[in-house]
């Protein structure tokens, strides 16, 4: 949500790089497994470390760990664009309004 | 401000592509940290392998909530930096205005 | 994915030479962050200058484990997204296939 | 306070590039906007996320926060600034003493 | 333990840019840096801050950390290195049971 | 080190370059950092608008002591990697000195 998107439409809207765009989405999918990976070791791996092995119960709950992180990735990511796309609808109709009444 | 402004002409653009470059990653940084976010305050058990009603409510009212946070904090933001270079702005002017 | 797909020839060998590049930096990256971590966990008192043998035990347990940690995920997540690939080909194939 | 800085000053010291700079400041911006509302969700609103929607009392406490985080950046600016200051400072008495007793 | 790194070996290796290399090299000393003082900082610095001054127990406190940082740095990048050589023996080991069984 | 001693000239140059730059977003970095660290440790009530006097003298002395933190464990952090390089030329001596 960063702010500078918001304010008047730019006339032909400069688009991203596409070579960026790509090794941007390739870094996201190492962002993305590091972010679960700790955020699964934090709540399935007991902090007492007391062997040098994860036992039984914290392999499952990894498992299905990764699993929940997934499914809530999904879910927060159609709030995201849900909010997008009200959002860029509004731009659109603000613009309407201001060129209805002979605005630039 | 004062680097943007006396940067030459093909430069400007050069920073241009990049803000619209860095507006794509942003917005993918800002995702990635939300779903960090609500997953760790809203999954906490992992009996089962699905994200259950509750837990799918949490996460949905968690993002909604952060999104209209988000646009409530970037209001106060612009509102502060526009009084900022007001300020600024006078202050030149109260120094015989040479700027 | 598309976004790669798509790519010219040289730039999808500049692509690979960032992937490459950006393998050093992240093992380097996760290096630092597992450090931190099971310093924090380990590390808590400071009446002497080197680590205890509690202490090593911890920290040398931590890291195991978070390697251990990372490889299920790894295989966890390579699953996941084959999966996604997947339904997604069937998604296309569904609507005519003139993908 | 990055200690690559201490030491002899370079004879005709690098500045930084321009454009760099430019870009540096433009991130800076999006940072400090990303931290202060990551800040003030987290104190503002409570982590029950029952409903959609923020209530008065946490909208309320979202607007003070981001004047105050504005006051606290401000503030830790001088902190910085006269710590540097006074760094610089000492590297200059430091270098004048060496060129008196005819050092390089 | 970025997940691409598994799979087939690519035929010819492609190594990464040496200039790349040294910049990064450089950045993950400042990295280090960084995290042993916020680390030492959390652990030493009582988060009262009553006065402008780190008190002498505070600073013995920072001292042991940075020296105890530095061992568990050392410590944790031995664990890594075994685990990565182990890593590479069982992918060397893979190659050689498919060429044995004529795979590519 | 190895990796930087054994660039072509012009490289190094670029090098430094890189390294005067990376000081600028580092410092802006830390700067960013600090604020975040301190308005978490000292500012809890959102009843007023502007920061009160504790808050004041609370976010001025967590600055300064984080300074003073990052100067002394920058001593410690240098004289640690002059021990470990004196160290590492000894082994290498210590091996018929042929490096």
């Amino acid at each position: 949500m960063s702010f500078f998107g918001g304010g008047g439409a730019p006339q032909q809207p400069m688009q991203p790089d596409p070579l960026f765009a790509a090794q941007t989405e390739m870094e996201m999918y190492t962002v993305l497994f590091n972010k679960l990976t700790q955020s699964c070791f934090k709540k399935c791996a007991s902090r007492k470390h007391k062997e040098p092995d994860l036992h039984l119960g914290e392999m499952s709950c990894i498992d299905r760990c990764v699993a929940k992180y997934m499914d809530s990735q999904e879910l927060v990511g159609k709030v995201l664009q849900a909010a997008n796309e009200k959002q860029a609808a509004q731009q659109m109709q603000m613009q309407q309004m201001q060129q209805a009444m002979g605005g630039a | 401000m004062e680097n943007i402004q006396n940067l030459p002409k093909h430069q400007q653009q050069q920073l241009e592509q990049h803000l619209v470059n860095s507006q794509v990653k942003d917005s993918l940084t800002m995702y990635m940290g939300l779903v960090e976010r609500c997953f760790d305050t809203c999954v906490n058990n992992f009996r089962t392998k699905s994200i259950d009603k509750y837990e799918t409510k949490c996460l949905t009212n968690c993002a909604e909530r952060y999104i209209k946070t988000a646009n409530r904090t970037g209001l106060r933001f612009q509102e502060h930096q526009a009084m900022q270079m007001k300020r600024a702005q006078e202050m030149a002017q109260g120094m015989g205005g040479a700027n």
